[in-house]
């Protein structure tokens, strides 16, 4: 494969077209009527258009809602640059995506590394389908930056575990069917007394509680375990194992923030926001010299930040391996949409001060709301504080205080 | 902490104790969880009013104890700390502001009484589009026989829909951007041809947008020269603002400072750890320089300064930078409870963002402080 | 880094060695030490020249290797890494885009092939006042028998004593601020007319004046549309010297974290010190992200792209601010040391003002940027 | 004195203004014509203008070279109210400094709490009338921040110290008579093996080097101490009890730096500088928005900078007790200064640039250089990173990490 003629590919992209030209429901062209066509998947996936899981149930048929797992766990088989054909063919139609799933993103991967041959057959055709939605069961009110501190505790009962303790932020939990947990399974240790295991969320002693933000209602839960039996095949890797899948899931995590950025272009646009409500001088530039610089600045330092991604991608793809640039993405994603958000408050004056009720636009509301939940993009999937400790002990080379 | 007298002293002293006792940060989450829509607790403000800080900066003549600003400052600082949810800025400094600079001897009579007695609300109408821009006031005034009757709308009006009484900046002659031919009027909250639209900011304290349709108005200073009046006002708002502000960055500090100390993560209090640290002493140096700028403007007031522009306009911007610097700070050091409904923090954020803005952001300010430097 | 071929690849680390080997920043030293008040070490330019790096974006025809500005940029910024003071921005690049992109074929037969063989300096002669402003240019050229006679007065030309050729920017017609009457001219450097005068800046490199009375020019592209070559060949140049900055900021951060892990105090090596940790981090981070900026422009250059204003604007903006904060904390993280001449902390602090400003500050590219994008 | 009069004060504001008629030299109301005229004393203390010498005498005698010394050791022994008024008249009649000394502003308060009656007798009156000039040896190659680590041997040789080691950062050690200086009497402890001596600088053994500075020529020396012999009676305090000396006399050099800030006022106003080389537009505004704002956002800092010194003044004067805003002093002098420079030489632009020569006036050339010398101001006398930590530490009661 590694000498894909461009020919074959041209080829496999034809197949594509066609494809996508015969099983693409025309009804997915127009914006969704509500959010329960969001193709999340799962036990309760009952979408208003029922369009939106017929699409589902025909990309997951070709294996295309995980185009790069292989054809026997369900997935496409496709190689990179199959896969670039199939995205940029889904991309010129504007096609809404099959699938969204945490099984693919992140469960998915490390099965595929980790679990036993009967777990795959067991669970990645279920993800591929989009049968099973998962959800992430790894932050503890006590364990946050230091998420190997979790104190969930798993014991060993022989023939089975029994799980008790507390998870939050757990996306979508209240309307996930399974969940992946980091559980602890020796107290004595710490990295080394955690195991990752798999249930079933309508499993006995699982409730679950949504939590409200600053920015207003959330998926984010607190989630309860309350002597919660677990079979025991449901454990991925070794007992006491866990933290290396752990930080291995970590990575598909930050691979996935850092691809797109975080909520970039949603929304209004400031230099819009600031020309109409800040107005402009007779030579067309916004009015106030001040907030003027800096968009300026942010707008570079956006630019700056979308061609640093290309570079590390085409890096990345050079040298079969990380380029170091990537160390810095999800700290710098971060930043930047909360200037952006910030920015656009402020570009919007009063307008963009509003809560709710009729005096304002929903882009007026949602700019509010959007800067208030940037907040959370230098604290979800690792702060910013420890993204520097990183790059500062890994890239850099410095060392921890002794 | 400036160094005070012993009547500021026991005022600072009775407003620390009765926002901690009576007005925590609970009290607004239980008016904004009420959706009433008020923007302030009538109960609050009727205690407020009995301990006398309506009257502050109203002179003794009409009922007031003429204690000054800093003395006001001092409570604005303090139940700012708890967010109070008050018209302390709108009427006990705003509007007896406005009369005590403009008013005649008849409106002093007719209204600083009940202002000094928390009796009646006023709010200020200067706004009309969504920047704080005082000098492009639009909003017509035209004679009609034995006054003016007003038409336009004016937005983001702190305490509006509650108002007894309207300080209106309307435009009597020339074109937005003169500051000659403004002309500030007095109108009673519930005229005829008074309609007021209750806007919901993040704050929970919200704002109003006020429509004029042939509303009368009483002219308050002269016709034309309400600049002179206006701007002094605004000045003493910012800076009464700044105070106000200055007290909720201080207690987000403190309360973000309690929590250093206490959370734990890899097997240390987060406070060890030398970044946080370093954040922390920068966040403490800004409260202080804005502390010394907040002080020294409500001193300069007090001493009968006529020109406080740059005062003003320094409190005002530092003040700002300050709320935005610790309201984001709070969050941040706060990892994800700080981000949760529960937790104070989005509280502090929220009003922080709200009150940055109000009668002119840090950007509006620097360019402004500029200018009267001139440059 | 970016991506690069073979051909890229050899010679980027060529001009590693060639530095680190042949002109380390002793060199600089001595060239400042001797003050002969020459803007380049001859000695090195000529090595340059026989490496062929005086040809790079020269076109094939006229004797260079056509490789193109990302290779250049590669030689620039690791000449940067050691400040090696050389006409490589002035000739290989500025002089060598201006005849490429104006010149007729005389003109380039004239002088390309001398620029490729390293034998020709030229110096682009643009600004006029303190702050760099080419739309406002000013210096007169007037039309008289059978060409043009220049009169008026240049500043801040880069290795404008050493050139043989001038490229100079004049008016032909309209008045500064217009682009439309701007003519550029070709002179030569000891042309009658002609006087030059060093101007002694802080990096050890400095400038020229240069008068010019009667002064003969031959004009470069077409009269009075001069703009058209020479904002391209700006945005080139500030492309150029944005890449040579990367590599002067990249090797001050080097140095740094060297001494970050070697300097002890209080019994810890200081670059165990979270603060300072997070500092470095934060450096890395503008470091790699300006490199995309640099490298994208380079290769947009390479690509063909007729309109690199944006391009060069966000390179040489983020350049700017990338130098003035790695060389402000190379100072502040090596303490005492660093304050001392006999370190090159300083070295890297003066030359990265006088680069900051050349061809255009942060802040003159920040407007710049935001025109060029429509507010 | 507690309830000094003000009717007394006027009294004494009289007579110190007939006194200054009749003694300040009219020669000195002139600028100073040479360095040599910088009152620093000393032995070799010998001013191109004679008047400059009278000046220090008459002012030595009376004792207002120190005003609030005691009497006993030559000191004015003026009381706090008294010497403000002093202050007042000198500043009236703009009166050149009579003496600029290392010995009134750090020594000879440390002399007053810890020396012996008979070292008082022996340094003060000489220090009060400018006889010695004094240098400071604190700082070491290894020792900057982490001043405690200094490594200068002073052996015990009997009937005398035997010193050997280097200091660094020493002002003016190649024009100072005496030394005070910071030894290592014990290498088996950090802070209790230090002990603080004073000794001529014509010793045999000692030799000074000055530093070239980035900015250029400097105050700042290099001194070496090869078996240097001390006499016993030269060291203050206790043998080994220096670190508490030598902390107390940086509590006076910091005073001494924060009261003016850094070099506050001097060389070429930055607005001014932005108006005449970027030109402002047609409403008097600076024509670079940019710049513009960030000169306004440094005027507002230093206004409040210069706010917080008054502030720290009147609440350590009613609370008997120094002020927490004192403890931030440094920190923000050193950075205002810092950015006052920069900003100065970017609204120079290429006039700002300047090294030398005819093309910069000696202002423009200053820029430059005070650029340059200013980034010393957050290292010298405790650096930015240690004032940060002491905040974080004695103010904010943060902890150490464990």
């Amino acid at each position: 494969m590694a000498d894909f003629g461009g020919g074959d590919l041209e080829a496999f992209r034809a197949e594509v077209r066609d494809w996508l030209a015969a099983n693409y429901p025309p009804s997915l062209n127009s914006p969704m009527d509500d959010e329960t066509e969001a193709p999340w998947g799962g036990r309760r996936f009952n979408p208003t258009n029922k369009d939106a899981k017929l699409w589902l149930d025909r990309m997951a048929a070709k294996g295309w809602t995980a185009p790069m797992w292989p054809t026997e766990y369900g997935g496409g088989g496709l190689s990179r640059e199959q896969n670039k054909v199939l995205e940029s063919e889904l991309r010129r139609i504007k096609a809404r995506p099959a699938l969204m799933s945490f099984g693919i993103w992140m469960l998915g991967p490390v099965l595929l590394e980790y679990a036993t041959e009967e777990q795959k057959q067991r669970f990645l055709p279920g993800i591929v389908k989009g049968e099973i939605r998962w959800c992430q069961g790894y932050s503890e009110p006590g364990a946050g930056s230091d998420l190997a501190g979790l104190q969930t505790r798993c014991e060993d009962k022989g023939d089975h575990f029994l799980i008790n303790g507390q998870k939050v932020w757990t996306s979508y939990a209240d309307q996930a069917d399974w969940i992946f947990c980091l559980v602890r399974t020796d107290t004595s240790k710490k990295h080394e007394g955690i195991s990752f295991v798999l249930f079933d969320m309508t499993s006995e002693g699982v409730e679950t509680r949504p939590i409200k933000l600053i920015s207003g209602s959330s998926p984010f839960c607190e989630t309860f375990f309350t002597d919660v039996k677990v079979p025991k095949a449901q454990l991925v890797g070794k007992l006491n194992g866990g933290w290396e899948i752990a930080k291995r899931l970590l990575q598909y995590e930050r691979q996935n923030i850092s691809a797109g950025g975080f909520g970039a272009g949603a929304g209004i646009d400031v230099v819009e926001a600031a020309k109409e409500h800040v107005g402009v001088d007779a030579q067309g530039r916004i009015a106030d010299g001040d907030l003027r610089t800096r968009i300026s600045a942010h707008k570079m330092d956006s630019a700056a930040f979308q061609l640093t991604v290309r570079r590390a991608e085409a890096e990345g793809k050079a040298s079969k391996g990380p380029s170091a640039a990537t160390s810095i993405i999800k700290y710098a994603a971060a930043k930047l949409n909360q200037e952006r958000t910030e920015l656009t408050v402020e570009a919007l004056g009063l307008q963009g001060l509003g809560w709710e009720g009729e005096a304002f636009s929903a882009g007026e509301i949602g700019a509010m709301r959007s800067m208030l939940r940037a907040k959370a993009n230098s604290i979800e999937g690792g702060t910013s504080e420890i993204n520097l400790n990183v790059v500062a002990k890994r890239v850099l080379g410095l060392l921890d205080h002794q | 902490m400036a160094v005070l007298n012993e009547e500021q002293t026991m005022l600072r002293d009775a407003a620390k104790s009765w926002a901690r006792e009576s007005s925590p940060v609970t009290k607004l989450r239980a008016l904004r969880d009420s959706d009433s829509g008020a923007s302030f607790d009538a109960a609050a403000w009727a205690e407020m009013g009995q301990m006398g800080w309506a009257g502050v900066i109203v002179p003794e003549d009409y009922d007031g104890t003429s204690f000054g600003y800093l003395s006001l400052g001092l409570i604005l600082e303090e139940t700012g700390r708890t967010l109070v949810a008050s018209p302390l800025l709108s009427t006990a400094l705003i509007g007896a502001a406005a009369l005590t600079l403009g008013g005649s001897d008849a409106q002093k009579s007719a209204w600083l009484p009940r202002i000094a007695a928390g009796e009646a609300i006023t709010a200020l109408a200067v706004d009309e589009k969504a920047h704080h821009a005082p000098k492009m006031t639009a909003l017509k005034a035209e004679s009609s026989g034995d006054g003016f009757t007003l038409n336009g709308t004016k937005t983001f009006v702190i305490d509006g829909e509650a108002a007894d009484l309207l300080i209106v900046a309307a435009r009597t002659s020339g074109e937005p951007g003169d500051t000659d031919g403004i002309t500030l009027f007095l109108t009673p909250g519930n005229a005829a041809g008074v309609t007021r639209k209750h806007l919901a900011l993040a704050d929970s304290r919200g704002a109003a947008e006020v429509t004029f349709a042939g509303a009368k108005g009483e002219v308050l200073g002269e016709v034309g020269k309400g600049w002179a009046i206006l701007e002094p006002v605004l000045d003493r708002a910012r800076i009464g603002l700044a105070a106000e502000m200055l007290g909720s960055a201080l207690q987000a500090f403190e309360i973000t400072l309690d929590y250093l100390k206490t959370r734990t993560q890899f097997g240390q209090v987060i406070g060890t750890f030398q970044s946080l640290q370093h954040r922390a002493a920068k966040m403490f140096t800004d409260l202080e320089t804005t502390r010394s700028c907040v002080e020294a403007a409500l001193e300069q007031i007090d001493s009968g300064a006529t020109d406080n522009r740059a005062a003003a306009s320094l409190a005002k911007a530092k003040a700002s930078d300050l709320a935005h610097l610790v309201s984001n700070e709070m969050v941040q050091m706060h990892g994800g409870i700080g981000m949760t409904d529960v937790h104070d923090a989005g509280l502090y954020l929220k009003r922080a963002r709200v009150a940055e803005q109000l009668f002119g952001g840090a950007s509006y300010h620097r360019d402004r402080y500029a200018r009267v430097l001139g440059f």
